[in-house]
């Protein structure tokens, strides 16, 4: 066995220093009827070559032959293969939560860098080191308003990502009931109307999408203005990052905690994860932040160097108290992101922003031709919901060309009038001219 | 067999020593050439780009996008070339220590070899380029390996039904906890208190007040487990479950467990068991044959997933049947020969909900199951075996030099402290940090924290007879400095790029993120 | 903007400076943790294995091998696990400098940055499991491949068709020379002598021999030039050809080539030059139009594929078409939409045969064409002149701090030496030495032959403005040591993991493998 | 441009600092007439994501769908994935040949091991840090052998690799023009009574395979006596590195020289190169040996460190009395060859080459099955010829299904009785029985 160093004599002689007979001997402490008495029933073993024939096949049955035009929440990006090489690097990949500094400023530093590219790319003081997905980190925002406000009840738009608003839902259960849904008006924006009717004394946050679930983006300043007078907290959630390059900061357009995914950079889609939440807010709230926090510090000599901080927020010191449970975040993923985003700098992440927004106008157009209308009015970045008659029916169609044509709204929003020829379409750098054009036209059938 | 590094094994000099002047550490480690580097934003000129992407096309503008919500740029933002940024990462790498540069016996972490046939095989195209809502039909390969993975991890623990999608082990507990109170629920009451022994894992505490249920601690016995009179005495219909680690974090077995389940299965309670210590029983025993209702995975640990410095993790929970029905969604399910994932609340009307976006970290799926398939039956349970084996060497090897607060049975990991050093003013701390300077990672220190002092180290199966030596080397090398240099001790670690570091100044005045003329001080 | 790395950026501290006791070096250089390791075969305990193979058909034996030819197992080779073999390598890396790491001006070598992307597409399975004698319609895309690159360097060359296969720069030297003895050959007469100026590389006489021709050294002028007298002296039908390598090694461009060239064709010789320092001239001036018959690439300098700590490289040779006959096989061909590798001798009666096994070397082709491919026309053109726009910086800021030997313009490279030095008994070695605990590598030093302690700087296009300025810090605060600290200086390097090796006692007893027992002293 | 880090006004306050107006007045030392007055004629530049399109569209026009049953010198093995991760490490790939030993103990160390693991594999004293290839080790080594002997005439079997004889032709015929080549029998191996006849006071050295291109098993004992009679060396070459796990090493039955590729120990095929060539000699002829070598010395401190050494034998040192030209060898890929060595270790590579031996049998039994006789009576490793009535044919036919059958001995040995139906065929452990139960029904059609 190629990861058991230990030969048969090396057994032996560590028994005898143990003082014990056998392997089985060791576990003396477990009661011999709790012990298994069979061996677990699990495939036999394979060697190497039959396990890359094994996981070949497996991977040959997913049919990966084009970029999908489906995004809704994982979207097709190119990870430039710098980023890859470097995530390989064993110091980096086979290293634990930087527990002990002094042999952790490499991922130490990263985090540093990776919390300052969260802040630049959301106008906000503050980040953390990671959390687990857009979705926990959603809820993780939603629970610390609830601790900065004292207030129970949460605002969301029916425009948020559904499986933001499921896993919001699904962690608040059990503490906090009051979750209020606003829906969204025709150009796909939040209704204002309704949210200023919806939110009140006891509203602690209105969450809202940016851009949103449909891929519209919303009128954020007059939403957190809304959010501002009741005396809470606007939260936005991101799951296109890319777009950050080309929208404006949701901190300077009045958003108090900014969180989402950076799957976007850096993180191919691997089947929806793993990926790097994010968590961005004001100064002011930092210590009811959520999860790990790095900072900067000086070792003995004077010298700057990096450590975990504010852990008095977290589990291992606060336990039943701590802001939130998470431990482990997503390190590695958030790396990726770290090195993607330094490739990308300035010019380049406001360059592929454009250019995501470019492709998608181009998608606009070619889907219009073909006869597709777009469903909603208001302003997009990469993403869009076109009317192509039967959704699901286009779906199943193109899937046999190889081709993911999009996220069927009606999966999400059933009731909505046009729900059944919605289908939601990412255009990105990776979606040529020729494809678009291709696509537009096959849809139709 | 004659060693000619010119270096010095330092079993021997370090037991003369007055420290590491001399040759290299017990782990091998010695000073050399190193880079400084600065933050990426403090550095350089702007028009750089470390990227090549496809032309805008002629005239592209972005104005349909209102110019309020728009912005030019992200100001700050650095611009460097491909080159620089492939320097940075590169130097910045050098100043860790991972599994692949040394010795890691980070307790509780079980920080074993991470394959390099399993990054190979998460990289497939196959699966790296899935979209999550790929139609079934073309996506019955990653749907498989789920539902193989799903089945296995099903029968290691001795239980029924597994859901894969909690992204980490405190994830996993969250999850389970809701099942456990969904149960409670659906019997018309959720309960209100979770019952955890002293020496439990931060987030397990914080998992149960994340659920709204409030935390009661059992004092473990001196023998470093539970006790069920303990039980018997706090437990009522107000409990809704019990949390335990089998081994707990002492790596001691709870040898009542059994009687523990079913006090507490009597008074209508359920038995959450922490599943981070897998490691200890994979193939020699399953937490389900002893009461256990619901445990979490740790695949980032037990089934070598890479900790990449801080996650992505994986945490999968399973349950018994009676609990299935509360599961979050998806499941992974097996029809005929197809492979389908149920993701929607009508079929499944009492579940918890979702606990994270899509299906859960697929990529850390792919190399757990190849790690199951290249171990078979026989290699899960020697790995089982074999970290007990481990450990019990280095506890054999160490005892006597260091305290040893419980004399009970060790498994995968052993928790020793610094009572004998103290007298000389040596702390874990101070042993912790000349373990640096030896080439090794320390062990966890502090935790658990009924153990003043305490020092669990955690050596797992991938480590080899000789390495486990060279480190006991190192501890005993560092209890004679204790007592011949004090002094040094507290200087150490001296062979690392940053001395030791100064946490109360990061905590006092936080600088959480570079900002144009950033200070530190 | 201000730096808070605690690290002093060293252009004002070491010109103040007694050397590098304080902060780091000027290009980062410090000390850290690094790890002794010992050779493989210095370790551990047999019955180890890092490989997982399929099982043998039960009861194989290799009975039908006579037993005399038969043995059992390799002596001496190591058993270790896959986590110590990644533990080794990984340790032992981090004893190297590489580009990666940091800047690499080693004159004449071209260290620019290897493309990452590169890597990723040398190793796509189409390319990496391709065998040599799959037939043509299963190989289409190599052979296009190799078509488009035979095209480009033929055209970058401007000369007509390009001979791939041989493996690196001295391969391609041996060649192309061959080619030139079979063109005289052809003639009646193979012809006895090569001319080459005392500036060449070594492989150039030493190619010229293997090639049975007598060497005879031309001595360059004052302003580092070769000059047509000297040829016109030395010129005769004796001579098969010249070797010029343009620019020179001196980074001086041979303005009188064409001159030269006219001689030498006027007796009946032919024109060779040395492409290794092509970077200078990319897309700026063409060999072929300078008079130049034959030229050998080195794609692993010009055109950015790995040096991989010596090679594997690639070595083509691009000819005048009255010589595309002399040319060794395989050459690749377009007929139609097909491409077809000419392997044949009966197609082509003329050729000097084979250089090497299959076709070349392969992977260096594909990183090769994708580097042209991503820069294109005007790509190719600005490598060249931003190299040499980098060497003539540093030279600018250097000039009067080290002695500049020719004051003749500098193209991609510029050669100093340690004059102003000596004085304080400082040579090019101290210098070399002093550089590595800056944090740099050192430029090729003692080359060329005709600059005594030659310090041979190539920056290469793909270093920025601030690296070469903080390498020229360097460069200063050593000069000033030289004066103020001269024995600082002969102990360089200090943060290295091993101090100066003493090369003199590697040679007066080599001890060239190890052996049980093996030992060094 | 991502690897030009100059912005304009960086080239602006560079060319000031030089005292040059443009980039063009950099080049002002080269005559007006000699510069390029046109861009170079190559395709325009691409973007990385059309790169990687154009790549991986060459990429699928080569069919790679199942491991060949060619070898004929570049043979179909695993390459564990964990020797591709340490190589794309860029402290080793993006190092210079270790002129500068305190900066590249790494790579020095790596160098010392691969000598000692071609020593140990060759039974050989001494060896160099690698060449080209197999073909040039093998021409090196006879160059060697003539400047050892100061005899010029080179004995070489028919059964030698013919590239590598080619090669040796191509290499000897400026200075040393006699070749005698001695023929082989039936079983495959040389004809030992021509070999006496073709040896005498004026043979430098004998070379033979081994194993020999036909995949036999030669008499080396036999060969190496007639030689060493003669006063000549006796020179194998190994292409099948993998044999020498399982075949006794040349030195210990009378080679002088050993030499080869070790392309089998972690290197991919990749059409044919790269691939690590080795060489391996006695020590008494170290001093004629050509190429780089490593060696063991100490540092100021009394350490031990490696450096390149006997470099008084080399061209940058020796110029035209230089024992060789070559400079840069195969550094990389003698790292790839000596990882996975590391990994393999003693138990590894017997098992490994026990293995190939067994695959060879398999195929042999299906093949025999099959109607396809082995063609050659001796000893074979794991390659061997088999009369398939009409090798092209087969191989053509074969292509179509995605295999390529073997190599058609025929394009060697137009003259052979055989040499219509010859196919010389390898199995490895890529050749799963399944594969080779289907190759041996299929090549009959
Ligand atoms: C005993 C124990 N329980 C729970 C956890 C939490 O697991 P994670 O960090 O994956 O959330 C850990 C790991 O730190 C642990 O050691
Ligand atoms: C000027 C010059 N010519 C020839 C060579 C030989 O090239 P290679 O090392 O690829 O054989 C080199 C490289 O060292 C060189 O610098």
């Amino acid at each position: 066995m190629r990861y058991h160093p230990h030969t048969p004599e090396d057994v032996r002689a560590m028994l005898d220093a143990v003082g014990a007979k056998s392997l089985d001997d060791l576990f003396r402490s477990i009661p011999e009827k709790l012990r298994l008495k069979r061996p677990v029933d699990v495939p036999p073993a394979l060697d190497e070559i039959s396990l890359f024939a094994e996981f070949q096949r497996l991977a040959g049955r997913n049919d990966v032959s084009h970029p999908p035009f489906a995004g809704a929440g994982c979207y097709p990006h190119h990870v430039p293969p710098a980023v890859d090489q470097l995530l390989l690097r064993g110091e980096f990949f086979t290293a634990y939560t930087p527990y002990q500094p002094e042999v952790s400023q490499g991922t130490l530093q990263a985090l540093f860098e990776w919390q300052t590219f969260v802040c630049l790319l959301t106008g906000l003081d503050v980040s953390n080191a990671s959390m687990y997905d857009g979705a926990t980190a959603t809820a993780e925002a939603a629970l610390m308003a609830t601790r900065l406000t004292g207030r129970k009840q949460i605002v969301v738009s029916a425009a948020l990502h559904p499986e933001y608003r499921k896993v919001l839902a699904t962690y608040l259960r059990s503490t906090h009931d009051e979750i209020a849904v606003v829906p969204f008006g025709a150009d796909g924006r939040t209704d204002l109307r309704a949210l200023e009717k919806a939110v009140g004394p006891s509203t602690a946050c209105v969450i809202v999408g940016w851009p949103n679930f449909l891929g519209v983006v919303e009128p954020l300043p007059e939403i957190a203005k809304i959010a501002k007078q009741a005396g809470a907290l606007t939260i936005t959630a991101t799951a296109e990052a890319v777009s950050l390059g080309l929208l404006q900061a949701p901190g300077a357009l009045g958003a108090d905690v900014a969180v989402g995914s950076f799957q976007s950079f850096g993180n191919p889609m691997t089947f929806g994860g793993p990926a790097p939440g994010f968590f961005a807010t004001r100064e002011a709230n930092v210590r009811q932040m959520p999860g790990r926090v790095c900072g900067a510090t000086l070792d003995k000599h004077g010298k700057r160097g990096f450590v975990l901080t504010l852990s008095t927020r977290e589990q291992h010191i606060r336990r039943e108290k701590a802001t939130s449970n998470i431990c482990t975040n997503s390190g590695l993923t958030a790396l990726a992101a770290t090195i993607h985003l330094s490739l990308l700098g300035r010019a380049g992440l406001s360059h592929l922003a454009r250019l995501n927004h470019a492709r998608a106008r181009m998608l606009r157009e070619a889907m219009e031709r073909a006869g597709c209308k777009a469903i909603f009015s208001g302003p997009y970045f990469n993403e869009q919901a076109f009317d192509v008659g039967d959704a699901e029916e286009v779906v199943t169609r193109l899937a046999k060309r190889g081709v993911l044509a999009g996220a069927p709204l009606g999966r999400w929003y059933p009731d909505h009038p046009r729900a059944k020829g919605a289908l939601l379409c990412v255009a990105t750098e990776l979606h040529s001219e020729e494809l678009i054009q291709l696509f537009a036209r096959t849809v139709r059938g | 067999m004659s060693n000619l590094t010119g270096w010095k094994p330092t079993m021997e000099k370090e037991a003369k020593g007055p420290g590491l002047d001399g040759g290299a550490g017990a782990g091998g480690a010695t000073r050399g050439l190193v880079h400084e580097e600065a933050l990426l934003f403090e550095r350089g000129s702007t028009g750089r780009c470390g990227v090549s992407l496809p032309p805008l096309p002629p005239g592209h503008d972005a104005g349909d996008l209102p110019a309020e919500l728009r912005r030019d740029g992200v100001d700050g933002l650095p611009e460097i070339s491909e080159l620089e940024v492939i320097r940075h990462f590169t130097r910045i790498s050098i100043w860790n220590h991972g599994i692949d540069t040394g010795f890691y016996p980070l307790g509780s972490c079980t920080m074993k070899y991470n394959p390099k046939s399993s990054e190979a095989l998460a990289r497939l195209p196959g699966f790296a380029n899935l979209h999550p809502l790929a139609p079934p039909e073309a996506c019955q390969g990653a749907l498989e390996l789920m539902w193989h993975l799903e089945r296995a991890l099903s029968e290691i623990a001795g239980l029924d039904t597994t859901a894969l999608s909690p992204a980490a082990g405190a994830h996993g507990e969250l999850c389970g906890l809701m099942v456990i109170r969904a149960h409670h629920l659906a019997k018309g009451n959720p309960r209100r208190k979770v019952l955890l022994p002293d020496t439990a894992h931060g987030t397990n505490p914080a998992s149960a007040a994340l659920n709204g249920y409030e935390v009661q601690q059992l004092a473990s016995g001196p023998d470093g487990r539970l006790h069920p009179e303990t039980v018997r005495a706090a437990m009522d219909e107000d409990v809704a479950a019990i949390m335990l680690t089998n081994p707990n974090t002492l790596g001691i077995f709870e040898s009542h467990i059994q009687e523990i389940a079913d006090l507490v299965h009597a008074k209508g309670g359920l038995v959450y068991a922490d599943g981070a210590n897998m490691n200890a029983l994979l193939g020699v025993a399953r937490p389900g044959d002893m009461g256990v209702d619901v445990i979490q995975y740790n695949l980032h640990k037990t089934f070598a997933t890479p900790h990449g410095g801080g996650g992505p993790g994986s945490g999968p929970v399973a349950v018994r049947a009676h609990l299935a029905q509360y599961l979050p969604l998806p499941l992974v399910v097996k029809e005929g020969d197809a492979f389908r994932l149920v993701t929607s609340e009508k079929e499944r009307p009492a579940t918890v909900g979702k606990l994270r976006e899509f299906w859960g970290n697929f990529a850390m799926f792919v190399r757990a199951w190849a790690l199951i398939r290249e171990y078979g039956p026989e290699g899960v349970a020697q790995t089982g075996r074999l970290a007990v084996l481990n450990a019990n060497y280095v506890r054999a090897l160490l005892k006597g030099v260091y305290n040893l607060p419980y004399e009970t049975d060790s498994l995968h990991e052993v928790v020793f402290d610094d009572k004998l050093q103290k007298a000389n003013g040596i702390s874990t701390m101070d042993v912790a940090k000349r373990l640096v300077d030896h080439g090794f990672h320390p062990p966890t220190i502090y935790f658990p924290l009924v153990v003043a002092g305490a020092l669990m180290i955690e050596p797992t199966e991938t480590e080899s007879k000789e390495t486990l030596e060279r480190f006991v080397a190192a501890m005993k090398a560092i209890a004679e400095e204790a007592k011949t240099d004090p002094d040094a001790l507290h200087a150490a670690p001296t062979r690392t790029f940053r001395a030791r570091l100064d946490e109360t100044r990061a905590a006092r005045k936080p600088v959480l993120r570079w900002k144009p003329g950033m200070k530190v001080e």
